[in-house]
């Protein structure tokens, strides 16, 4: 029973998580929970008793995504794009390679 | 002997990407072309080995399916391993004179093309649908990279695009993947079909099967899942985009026709059949008039894709529950349908780009008077037009009329009105460009001629095309029996 | 009714969440988190429903943690890719795309890439 | 015998190989150019000549291979073809020599003899295709190689004409398409055979043969221009001469009315035709056409608009004349076949003389031209009266055949027809002659260019001088072996007795 | 407006699409698995050379996926560069001036070092492997990038390509031998086969956190960037 309760929990959580994630209002906040939701998942394999991917899951889906995102999510916020920036144009001077080939 | 031809077609591609990953450009381009040279003669000597002795499977780690993993090395397949090598090598030639060595970014083309040649031999032999999967991501992701090397913003946005599509595409496959797996715990192609009428009546399994489909319709760019395709093969590079018309949209229907040709007896219905290739025909039609109003000539030629993917989506209707013959002459036209499309589209992205590097725009009405020069690549694009139009001898006119007797002969006779309609369309679009080529009144006195191997390239592979419908017949009995499940022979 | 089965129906709730993520959200990387879950979801359905009578299958197993790879790889492409065309046109959505030719309103496309 | 076998193929070579080459040879070559073409069509001539002896002695010539699954691509020469491919070889070689001087110092040349000749080896292949699905093959080469020809100029109106062209002519092509793919569905592959395939046929496949056959009409009518589908060559008129010439004599309205008669002749066999009431409807459909195309050739002041419409009827004869029921009509029909392709490549020569040398395109400035040059006027001259159908020339052959043939099956309202369109003929012919002779010259000529002595250049005098003789030749000699009418005896008798 | 009612009908669609899914799976649940792939899978798990089950099938039964699954995370790598430019290592403010994390960082980084070891040393009889370990390797390797560590060998030069392409070519290298010795593509001779997959999943380990260190590090900025084709500039 107890089983069956934390099988529920876990499950509830999970799609709690994913929900949150796509529509909460910080991109921030989102990739946060992105990577509690992977972690959940790796608790899922635990319980699937697949421990591999239970590591795999920690590691790879929480971990680096959740680093790779967060590190994006911080560039895309900080507007610095070759556009907007200070940085001189790089097509500026690429752009005189006439057509390509 | 076939062993060995088999373990050097898997072998040659994965390593030429990694020896072309480790050197600069202009080495990697002697490289390739001797990789080229190689993949070329060992697709040969496998396809004639199979022509001559039939096909057989390959247990990849000496493990038979379905624990392990099994290669079917038939008829079709190496029709198919065979066109690869023609038109990728083509390709590869061409991109080594035509990508700016100087541009450093250049040196990454190989590697993903090389990887491009491993997934697409992967998916014509693979008889697995988890490898399958696999192969499919392997194509996705060098033909994205391929995209966006180098791109500016709109290259970019394009990839990202692309990548999206495909990425949701391999999901939905997979997950019918999943459902079928749960069902048969087996993942071999040969072994499900032939439990299928066991679990036949599933409405599980059909399920997985329109899911299956669903996916790779949407990687294949069929109507109305075809937005991602146009921006992507008219913004890239031109031996890039016919890489990815001539052969990565083939990928994926390719496997959608094989599970459609084994699971479609049992799981498939008259409805889906009809829906797919009503589909289909909305997207010839659609595309085509498209592709007519495009103002940019990589455009047009990216447009017609879609128009010419959608023949070939006739097959599913024309092969569900009609007589052995007329299926066969379906499959025979698709087939033919695919080679030449491959042929001819290849020919045309080729031949568009030198004619940009020519006239020095992307404009179709910059070609005006073009055709004053006699250039030849202006020839090897007409020539690849006709075989767009289905027009008699190409190859394109041999799937037309092959696909015309099916319909006529399963009684689907609303066919016809798009075999006939889509050739009429196509000719519109093609005589577009030729009739901008011949306007007098401009004075486009600047001409550069482009180096002369650029333009042998589209226009041996627009003859390829063109001679396809002369003989038509031994290609098809080399595939004899297309999909047959114990191969070619 | 197994918990594995439970774990397998999660999953579908997962992919049709992601989905309708997928279609629905403009910004690039909420569409990777949307694909993300969905990638998720399609493999517990297909540990959960291979495992559904209780015992461990390593194969479906091995798929998974293969398709693992796989979608991070995808991801981080992705990423690369997205933060690079913000980088060049300051967009983070794909709505600047230019839609399909509707015939009749015959322009030259909005040329974004041409540096003049 | 293999030479027999390969020889039609050859015929075919001459003139693509000719195309190719030229196409490869620079700009500037024009006397390597023009000594490929005259060696090739020299070459064809002889091949032709070999085939038509061979074929008279009761030879036999095929090439065939299976092309598609149940599909042969077939090249045979038989009676019927040698018909339109001497026409084609010997027409080929004049026009080739008069589009030689016409061009002259004209741009693009290379790009029109390349396309030339390829339109050349389409008709070829027309002439010698020895069943439907390679005709077809043939025919929709023609259509794209004459393409460029038409829009040759890359004007606003030529680049018009060529629009419309190929709107028509592949549209017709997909009918036909649709036609052949469905007779093939239903009977299988067909070569062509004297007397058909269908004279004894089952009931039930009435209906779809009916069904066909005016599909295949449909589709073949396009080309040979019948009413209502004849709105595109009037615009054709664009071209150069020797393009309109090469068009309405030879290649492609020919084509269509060749690809008829083998298609009443050949696939549905004249009883059978008949039996299924399609022939009366073909009958009336040409006749409507004879008497249309006359009337509006009638109000067309442009020189070569004109002759187009009377194009128009006088392609017609050839069907008319195999819609009769019996044999003396396909005589008269098929000798037209050769009859109208000289008349008319005559005129056209001479209109384009009078283009290039004295810049005259409309009728009402050719008043004194006959002095100006005689030797034009006269071939004209002749051209027109051969149209008109007046003895002994080779019209008046033609037309007395037909009305017999007529008179023969009681189709007594064919000879009306024949009456009143020879009467529209002098109507729309005469005027223009009464100008070229008796009117004395109002204004100076719009821009005249000098040739020496000669009236024009040499290239453009001969070829239509030669024409014209030809025509008197053949219409006194018409009894004569290897005259045109004996020939065609010799192809009806296989057609009817066999 | 058209917005809602657009975003209403695809949610209908997704719903629609959950219920048809969910129906499926429970249908399928119902019928018994035609194939007993685990049975199979314990017969042959002796000639497999591994007793852990998961790492058999990924790098004896089903190997050639794994390998062209290597093949997609290369893919990813040289994508990723080639449209990077890796000088940004010295963006200033790609450095977190976090003063905790330096410190962490001393202890974390060689904890997390030992533990990827264990998890590829595990692999051959426990849960753990290649990949577990390689992503714990490259996580290191971020914490140490977030640390400001410069990492020089992860710009674009032969070094970097190299890393990339190690386990791929040593695995791609032992499959061909496996051809030329007679056995398929990728049969490994029983008698060696523990050897090379540990040969194997060790370089794997090492090429992977390489791939993901690098896609991680491909900073957007660079120069790579031309006019389309045909595109006067």
């Amino acid at each position: 029973m107890t089983e069956w309760l934390l099988d529920g929990l876990l499950v509830f959580a999970l799609l709690v998580t994913a929900v949150a994630t796509l529509w909460s209002r910080d991109l921030f906040r989102a990739v946060v929970i992105f990577i509690a939701f992977g972690l959940l998942m790796a608790l899922a394999w635990v319980r699937l008793r697949a421990p591999d991917l239970a590591l795999a899951e920690a590691a790879i889906g929480a971990g680096l995504t959740g680093v790779l995102l967060l590190d994006a999510v911080r560039h895309l916020k900080s507007g610095r794009s070759g556009r907007s920036g200070p940085r001189p144009e790089p097509e500026a001077e690429e752009s005189k390679g006439g057509v390509s080939g | 002997m076939i062993l060995g031809l088999m373990a050097g077609l898997l072998f040659t591609p994965l390593a030429w990407a990694v020896l072309t990953l480790l050197s600069g450009f202009e080495r990697s381009r002697l490289i390739s072309w001797l990789g080229i040279l190689i993949q070329s003669l060992v697709s040969f000597a496998l396809w004639a080995a199979v022509a001559s002795e039939g096909g057989f499977h390959y247990q990849l780690g000496g493990w038979p399916a379905p624990l392990g993993i099994e290669l079917r090395v038939d008829g079709l397949a190496v029709t198919f391993v065979m066109l690869t090598a023609v038109v990728g090598g083509a390709c590869g030639w061409h991109a080594g004179i035509y990508l700016d060595p100087k541009k450093n970014w250049h040196r990454y083309f190989w590697p993903l093309f090389w990887f491009l040649w491993a997934g697409l031999n992967g998916v014509w032999l693979g008889a697995d649908l988890f490898n399958l999967y696999v192969a499919l991501e392997l194509i996705s992701l060098s033909a994205v990279g391929l995209v966006a090397l180098g791109g500016q913003a709109d290259a970019l946005r394009a990839a990202i695009r692309y990548l999206m599509a495909a990425l949701l595409g391999s999901l939905a496959y997979l997950l019918g993947v999943a459902l079928i797996y749960g069902q048969f715990g087996s993942l071999s192609m040969g072994g499900i079909s032939e439990l299928l009428p066991a679990g036949s009546g599933q409405a599980g399994l059909i399920f997985a099967l329109v899911l299956m489909i669903a996916g790779l319709a949407l990687k294949t760019a069929l109507f109305p899942l075809h937005g991602w395709l146009p921006p992507a093969h008219g913004i890239a590079k031109s031996p890039v985009s016919a890489l990815l018309s001539a052969l990565v949209v083939k990928a994926s229907f390719y496997i959608a026709a094989r599970l459609w040709l084994e699971f479609g007896e049992h799981l498939g219905s008259y409805g889906l059949a009809q829906l797919v290739g009503a589909l289909g025909g909305v997207g010839v039609l659609w595309g085509s008039w498209l592709a007519f109003r495009q103002t940019r000539l990589k455009q047009v030629v990216a447009y017609s894709s879609v128009a010419q993917i959608g023949y070939l989506f006739l097959l599913f209707p024309l092969s569900w529950g009609v007589s052995e013959a007329v299926s066969l002459q379906a499959q025979q036209g698709m087939t033919l349908q695919v080679i030449s499309h491959a042929l001819a589209k290849a020919a045309m992205f080729l031949a568009a780009g030198n004619l940009i590097m020519s006239v020095g725009s992307n404009r179709v009405d910059a070609l005006a008077g073009v055709s004053r020069f006699l250039p030849f690549s202006l020839f090897s694009f007409g020539l690849a037009g006709v075989s767009l139009m289905g027009l008699p001898p190409t190859g394109g006119f041999a799937a037309k009329w092959l696909l015309l007797q099916a319909s006529l002969g399963s009684g689907q006779w609303w066919w016809l009105i798009v075999l006939l309609g889509g050739g009429l369309l196509s000719a519109a679009y093609v005589f577009r460009v030729y009739r901008a080529s011949f306007i007098e009144n401009s004075d486009t006195d600047l001409f550069f001629h482009p180096s002369r191997s650029l333009e042998v390239i589209p226009m041996i592979l627009a003859l390829l095309s063109l001679g396809l419908g002369l003989v038509a017949e031994p290609v098809l009995s080399v595939m004899a029996l297309p999909f047959s499940k114990g191969g070619g022979g | 009714m197994s918990a594995s089965l439970l774990y397998a129906l999660a999953g579908v709730a997962l992919c049709g969440i992601g989905l309708f993520g997928f279609i629905t959200l403009a910004h690039l990387l909420r569409k990777l988190l949307a694909f993300n879950l969905i990638g998720s979801g399609v493999f517990l359905v297909l540990v959960g429903l291979a495992q559904r009578h209780g015992e461990p299958d390593p194969v479906p197993q091995a798929l998974v943690l293969t398709g693992i790879v796989v979608a991070i790889a995808a991801t981080a492409l992705a990423v690369v890719l997205i933060r690079r065309y913000f980088h060049l046109s300051g967009h983070t959505t794909l709505r600047a795309e230019t839609p399909e030719r509707v015939p009749g309103r015959l322009k030259p496309q909005t040329r974004g890439d041409n540096p003049e | 015998m293999t030479a027999n076998t390969q020889i039609p193929l050859f015929a075919l070579l001459t003139s693509l190989l000719a195309s190719v080459i030229i196409f490869a040879l620079p700009e500037k070559g024009h006397r390597l150019r023009t000594s490929v073409n005259l060696a090739a069509a020299g070459l064809k001539l002889i091949l032709v000549g070999v085939m038509v002896w061979g074929i008279f002695h009761g030879q036999s010539f095929e090439f065939a291979f299976t092309m598609l699954p149940g599909v042969q691509f077939v090249l045979r020469a038989d009676a019927l073809s040698m018909l339109f491919a001497g026409l084609s070889a010997v027409l080929w070689l004049l026009t080739t020599i008069y589009a030689v001087g016409y061009l002259e110092d004209s741009p693009n040349r290379s790009r029109f003899f390349g396309f030339f000749s390829l339109c050349v080896a389409s008709t070829m292949g027309i002439a010698l295709a020895g069943n439907l699905f390679t005709f077809f093959l043939f025919y929709e080469m023609l259509t794209l190689s004459t393409y460029p020809l038409v829009v040759h100029r890359g004007t606003r109106q030529a680049l018009k004409a060529g629009r419309n062209y190929i709107i028509y002519t592949l549209t017709g092509g997909a009918v036909l398409l649709l036609a052949i793919a469905w007779l093939h569905g239903l009977v299988g592959d067909l070569p062509f055979r004297p007397g058909g395939h269908f004279s004894g046929l089952e009931p039930e496949l009435q209906g779809p043969l009916t069904l066909v056959f005016v599909l295949l009409i449909a589709g073949l009518g396009v080309k040979a221009a019948l009413v209502p589908l004849h709105g595109w060559l009037p615009q054709a008129m664009v071209a150069p001469a020797p393009v309109s010439a090469l068009l309405h004599a030879v290649a492609v309205v020919k084509a269509g009315a060749f690809g008829i008669v083998r298609v009443v002749c050949e696939i549905y066999g004249l009883e059978a035709a008949s039996q299924m009431g399609l022939l009366s409807g073909l009958a009336l459909v040409s006749a409507i056409t004879i008497i249309y195309g006359s009337t509006r050739a009638l109000y067309q002041l442009d020189l070569k608009r004109r002759l187009a419409f009377s194009t128009i009827s006088q392609v017609s004869y050839i069907i008319l004349g195999v819609s009769l029921f019996g044999p003396v009509g396909v005589a008269g029909g098929l000798v037209h076949l050769v009859h109208q392709g000289i008349m008319k490549i005559t005129l056209f020569f001479c209109a384009g003389n009078y283009a290039e040398t004295l810049g005259v395109h409309r009728i009402d400035e050719l008043d004194g031209a006959g002095r100006r040059m005689p030797g034009t006027s006269v071939a004209f001259t002749l051209g027109a009266f051969g149209m008109i159908g007046a003895p002994p020339l080779a019209g008046f052959v033609t037309k007395w055949t037909m009305g017999t043939g007529a008179l023969a099956v009681g189709m007594d309202w064919v000879v009306v027809v024949l009456v009143v369109s020879s009467l529209l003929n002098a109507a729309y012919f005469l005027p223009i002659l009464h100008r070229i002779w008796f009117a004395g010259q109002q204004q100076a000529w719009p821009h005249e260019r000098r040739w020496g002595r000669l009236e024009t250049s040499a290239w453009l005098l001969w070829p239509p001088l030669i024409t014209a003789v030809a025509l008197i030749v053949i219409g006194l000699l018409a009894s004569m072996p290897f005259s045109p009418l004996s020939w065609v005896n010799l192809i009806v008798e296989q057609e009817v007795m066999q | 407006m058209r917005r809602s009612v657009g975003i209403r009908a695809v949610a209908g669609v997704c719903l629609a699409f959950v219920i048809a899914l969910g129906l499926a799976v429970l249908g399928i649940a119902e019928t018994p698995a035609h194939v007993d792939l685990p049975e199979l899978l314990l017969e042959s798990m002796g000639q497999s050379g591994v007793e852990h089950p998961v790492t058999a099938v990924l790098l004896n039964f089903r190997s050639y996926d794994t390998l062209l699954e290597i093949g997609v995370l290369v893919i990813a790598g040289i994508a990723g560069i080639s449209v990077s430019r890796t000088t940004s290592l010295e963006d200033p403010e790609l450095r977190t001036s976090d003063s905790l994390l330096y410190a962490l960082q001393r202890w974390f980084v060689p904890l997390m070092l030992v533990l990827a070891g264990y998890l590829l040393w595990a692999g051959a009889d426990r849960p753990g492997g290649a990949f577990q370990a390689g992503a714990v390797l490259a996580a290191t390797g971020v914490m140490m990038r977030l640390g400001g560590i410069p990492m020089d060998f992860l710009r674009p030069g032969i070094l970097l390509r190299l890393g990339l392409a190690l386990g791929f070519a040593v695995f791609l290298l032992i499959a061909l031998a496996s051809a030329i010795g007679g056995e398929a593509f990728l049969a490994y001779p029983p008698a060696v086969a523990k050897q090379l997959i540990i040969l194997i999943e060790t370089v794997l380990t090492l090429s992977i956190a390489m791939v993901l260190l690098a896609l991680f590090v491909s900073a957007p900025v660079n120069r790579a960037a031309e006019p389309g084709e045909g595109e006067s500039p």
